[in-house]
């Protein structure tokens, strides 16, 4: 059963890492990074790193994001 | 080998990951583009490390009332947790220069920048 | 023909790192050679010798704690370098329009509710490092979005006066001065730099120690994020 | 004397100390932000020199922090190789007191003391990715100094500044990653991060495969850092556009870094013993081969002063690294006195083009034609450089690529000591080109003959560095009897 569960969610990992650099618009691929971050944060809590989870969640997902969306605010929201 | 990687399914799908990052980062040519693939390159390696430290059954490692072995091997997290600060350290940089660049060429797309040289 | 080398590259990169993973220890083994060697050390007598029962805590603060003095380092570097790329650079050529809108009601009612639980969710997480998941370096991050949370509703004249400037600096340092100082501390009394009393009735000031390197970590943490984050945001 | 065993970690502490305080100290006074900085790299260079004087009396020394015993905690090493630290204080001393003027010049005043603390960052980098025993330490060095090695060259805020070093970035950063999944590798088939440990335990790995690719991971991204020929593309631009003091440094040092990292994983696997290291020696040899000829060709045909020195840093990074590749006990001491050589050649020759678009604020050879006559000691300086850099007899240059090419003969490769020759007389073509151009020929702007001399803090740092390269020629022979046993036990049974 977790074996599925494991699946899954790697699957969703690198559907979401395909999203981030096939959309063309910058701010949903920030947005998707967030997630791709948070489903890595969940995959490291089972593996039983929840440190490095928690590290990830408030950084991957939170801090990088923020900056990311910070960049697009400031420069072009869509690329060519 | 199709059998070693089925069994070692974290190492293929940080691999996957790997690849994918690096693919934004060569043929993209938005430069924040470049920098999310970079990012999830550097995922892909973290994750890489934190699965050598995986012990099946392995609880986090801390010890205290209730803990009970086997634990998850504590190196590879140490390592990862200073690697995910000098990851969001080097973003950091990378968009302050984006911010810059387009303020002062009005494009972020590699192919364009290199034209206005 | 770039897509045809590009994809060529990255077979060529895919190859080997395939071939190199199908011959690592198994993974999830308990015998594999990381596993058996020094962290097997680091579990069995980590909790007692090190001083917290986290034993992550334990290495990244004690064992290995040069790397994170290492660390805090690189993220004041980062700070360092965005102020030197952004701070009064020349005028726009290319201004950016800027459409502000100001935060709906909603956004500005929930986070001002928030706010302080969510710093006490950071200040518990800087505190608990060393017996639960989390530490300084979480903590600080925590602290450092729920100012950038309050820069978003207050505004950011409002927000930075949370960190009184001139004491600013001292802050951004705190994290690297914490770890010299502790350091010090160290070789003045157990003789080494980073060392940590290991004899029994010391415990109290190795635990001590030990928060206080999380408190300087969260807190210099938290005010280096703050930082980059208004300096980019400033950039018009 | 209490502090004889301390020196080791307080060479790292002091600067770095030193450069979280620069903004704290220097808010709003540049000049107070320089005079700190040089205060903290000189008590720096006094802990170096304890140091080295403890090397050359007792062979290498450990500390060991925290007091943990060798794989559980991290190592601090010093051996003869980490003598390069002296090197790192010298160039880091003098790059300070030559940014003084030329800083308060080319960089908006409220940048300055976030200049000097990058500054002493990327020293503090340096020198810790020299003198760590520990794999992991070694990253986390290396992230410091590459970090602010960015931010430093985009710190003039020209937009080719920031073009070229985000490239640079861009480059460096996937390097870094190479690093750390070499180095997970390595952890995941030995189970430790200290290198003499690794070293140790690699000897009794069965599936060579993951170590084989450690290595070529390693290899690669040193090589990047090092910019060897065809990596190098992110240097020429990222090293003529900085500002001067950073161009001297990057180029003296930083790039010195990669082969640095080349040495260590070489000591790791040499220390095995049973690794067959031909396959990556044969691609060194050949590609620092290629880089010495490619390096020089291109430099021929660059206008700007400081891309042409820059094109010149990648020729002479392929002496060092055909060096290594060689094997053989010759090459290998050739190899890393030119570490230190190069360093104070490079260092001469970017310092001097600085004074010179300091006062004249031109950088093409051709705009520069005539200032020979009007800057003279800046002048002599950057000939005694060239000079030293073509490996004329007296000067630095040439004892260290006569023994690169001495290598050549003793490892039974002889193309590559001709090779050797051949790239030295590019190299010549083209220092003579830009000689020429400052002495001989009718200047193209003529104001250009009254500006004065480089002020005091630019011309000492220039003088003492030119007046070294003519002193390292004559005393040549210490470096390189100080490092020779230092590789006869890297190399053990290998080679000589």
């Amino acid at each position: 059963m977790s074996q599925v569960f494991d699946i899954v969610l790697l699957l969703l990992l690198i559907t979401c890492a395909v999203a981030v650099i096939r959309s063309k618009d910058l701010l949903a691929a920030a947005i998707i990074f967030s997630a791709y971050s948070l489903i890595m944060c969940i995959i490291w809590q089972l593996r039983g790193a929840p440190d490095v989870a928690m590290t990830e969640a408030a950084v991957g997902a939170g801090v990088t994001t923020v900056l990311f969306l910070v960049t697009i605010s400031r420069t072009v929201r869509r690329e060519k | 080998m199709i059998n070693a990687l089925w069994n070692n399914l974290d190492y293929a799908a940080s691999i996957v990951l790997f690849l994918i990052g690096l693919y934004a980062v060569i043929a993209k040519d938005n430069l924040i583009k470049k920098f999310m693939g970079l990012n999830i390159m550097e995922t892909a390696i973290f994750a890489f490390i934190v699965a050598l430290g995986v012990v099946d059954g392995g609880d986090a490692p801390i010890m205290g009332e209730g803990a009970r072995a086997p634990f998850t091997n504590p190196i590879p997290q140490a390592l990862i947790l200073t690697g995910i600060v000098v990851a969001v350290s080097t973003t950091a940089l990378a968009l302050s220069l984006v911010i810059r660049i387009h303020k002062q060429c009005g494009t972020i797309e590699a192919d364009e920048l290199r034209e206005l040289e | 023909m770039k897509k045809a080398l590009v994809s060529a590259l990255l077979i060529l990169t895919a190859i080997p790192l395939l071939l190199a993973v199908g011959q690592l220890p198994p993974h999830g083994s308990a015998k594999s050679p990381a596993y058996e060697h020094v962290s097997a050390y680091y579990l069995e007598y980590g909790a007692e010798e090190a001083g917290a029962e986290n034993i992550v805590t334990d290495v990244i603060l004690n064992y290995r704690g040069f790397d994170t003095n290492g660390e805090v380092t690189v993220i004041f570097t980062a700070l360092a370098a965005v102020m030197g790329v952004l701070l009064l650079g020349r005028e726009s050529r290319h201004p950016v329009e800027q459409p502000t809108y100001p935060p709906s009601i909603v956004v500005r009612f929930i986070v001002r509710l928030l706010a302080p639980f969510i710093a006490m969710f950071a200040i518990y997480v800087i505190l608990n490092g060393h017996v639960s998941p989390g530490g300084g370096f979480q903590g600080g991050t925590i602290l450092g979005a729920l100012a950038i949370a309050l820069t978003l509703v207050l505004g950011e004249n409002e927000a930075r006066r949370l960190i009184p400037e001139g004491a600013r600096p001292w802050l951004q340092a705190a994290a690297p001065l914490t770890f010299v100082g502790i350091g010090l501390a160290g070789l003045t009394d157990v003789g080494v730099y980073l060392g940590f009393p290991t004899v029994e009735t010391l415990t109290w000031v190795r635990t001590m120690w030990l928060l206080m390197l999380e408190i300087g970590i969260g807190l210099g943490g938290a005010v280096i994020i703050s930082s980059i984050f208004w300096t980019m945001e400033g950039e018009r | 004397m209490v502090l004889w065993p301390h020196w080791l970690v307080a060479v790292i502490i002091i600067p770095l100390t030193g450069a979280v305080l620069t903004p704290v100290v220097g808010r709003d006074r540049p000049k107070v932000a320089s005079l700190w900085s040089l205060g903290t790299m000189a008590l720096t260079s006094v802990a170096a020199t304890m140091l080295i004087i403890r090397v050359a009396q007792e062979g290498p020394f450990s500390y060991m922090l925290g007091d943990w015993a060798r794989p559980y905690g991290i190592e601090l090493r010093f051996d003869e190789f980490s003598a390069s630290v002296a090197i790192i204080c010298l160039l880091g001393l003098l790059a300070l007191m030559f940014s003084y003027r030329y800083v308060a010049a080319s960089i908006h005043e409220s940048r300055i003391p976030y200049y000097y603390s990058l500054l002493l960052l990327n020293l503090t980098g340096m020198i810790g990715f020299v003198v760590t025993g520990d794999l992991f330490n070694l990253f986390v060095f290396m992230e410091i100094l590459s970090l602010s090695g960015y931010a430093l060259v985009a710190i003039s805020g020209e937009r080719t500044a920031e073009m070229a070093a985000f490239k640079y970035l861009v480059m460096g950063a996937v390097s870094s990653l190479v690093v750390l999944f070499s180095v997970g590798l390595l952890y995941a088939v030995t189970g430790s991060l200290n290198m003499a440990d690794i070293s140790e335990r690699l000897a009794g790995v069965t599936d060579r495969l993951p170590v084989m690719l450690a290595l070529a991971g390693m290899a690669m991204a040193f090589m990047v850092k090092a910019a060897l020929f065809p990596l190098h593309i992110w240097l020429p631009d990222a090293h003529a556009i900085a500002p001067s003091p950073v161009s001297a440094i990057l180029s003296g040092l930083v790039v010195k870094t990669g082969v640095f990292g080349l040495l260590r994983a070489y000591q790791i696997f040499y220390g095995a013993g049973n690794y067959d290291l031909t396959g990556l020696n044969t691609a060194l040899v050949w590609l620092g081969a290629i880089s010495i000829v490619m390096g020089a060709f291109f430099a021929i045909f660059q206008e700007d002063i400081k891309m042409m020195l820059a094109y010149s840093t990648i020729s002479n990074i392929g002496y060092i690294v055909m060096g290594l590749g060689l094997a053989s006990q010759y090459g290998m001491i050739g190899a890393t006195v030119h570490i230190f050589n190069h360093a104070l050649i490079k260092a001469t020759l970017f310092l001097g083009a600085g004074a010179l678009i300091h006062k004249t604020g031109y950088r093409t050879l051709t705009d520069l034609r005539g200032v020979g006559k009007s800057m003279p000691l800046t002048c002599m300086a950057l000939s005694i450089g060239a000079i030293s850099i073509v490996g004329i007899p007296p000067t630095a240059g040439f004892l260290c690529k006569w023994y690169i090419a001495l290598g050549a003969f003793q490892a039974g490769q002889p193309f590559f000591g001709f090779a050797l020759v051949f790239g030295a007389l590019f190299i010549f073509v083209y220092y003579i080109r830009m000689v020429n151009s400052f002495y001989f020929q009718q200047p193209t702007h003529p104001e250009i003959l009254s500006v004065g001399e480089a002020p005091l803090s630019m011309l000492a740092p220039v003088l003492v560095l030119a007046t070294l390269c003519l002193v390292m020629g004559i005393l040549g022979r210490l470096p390189l009897s100080f490092i020779e046993p230092a590789v006869l036990r890297m190399l053990g049974t290998f080679g000589g």
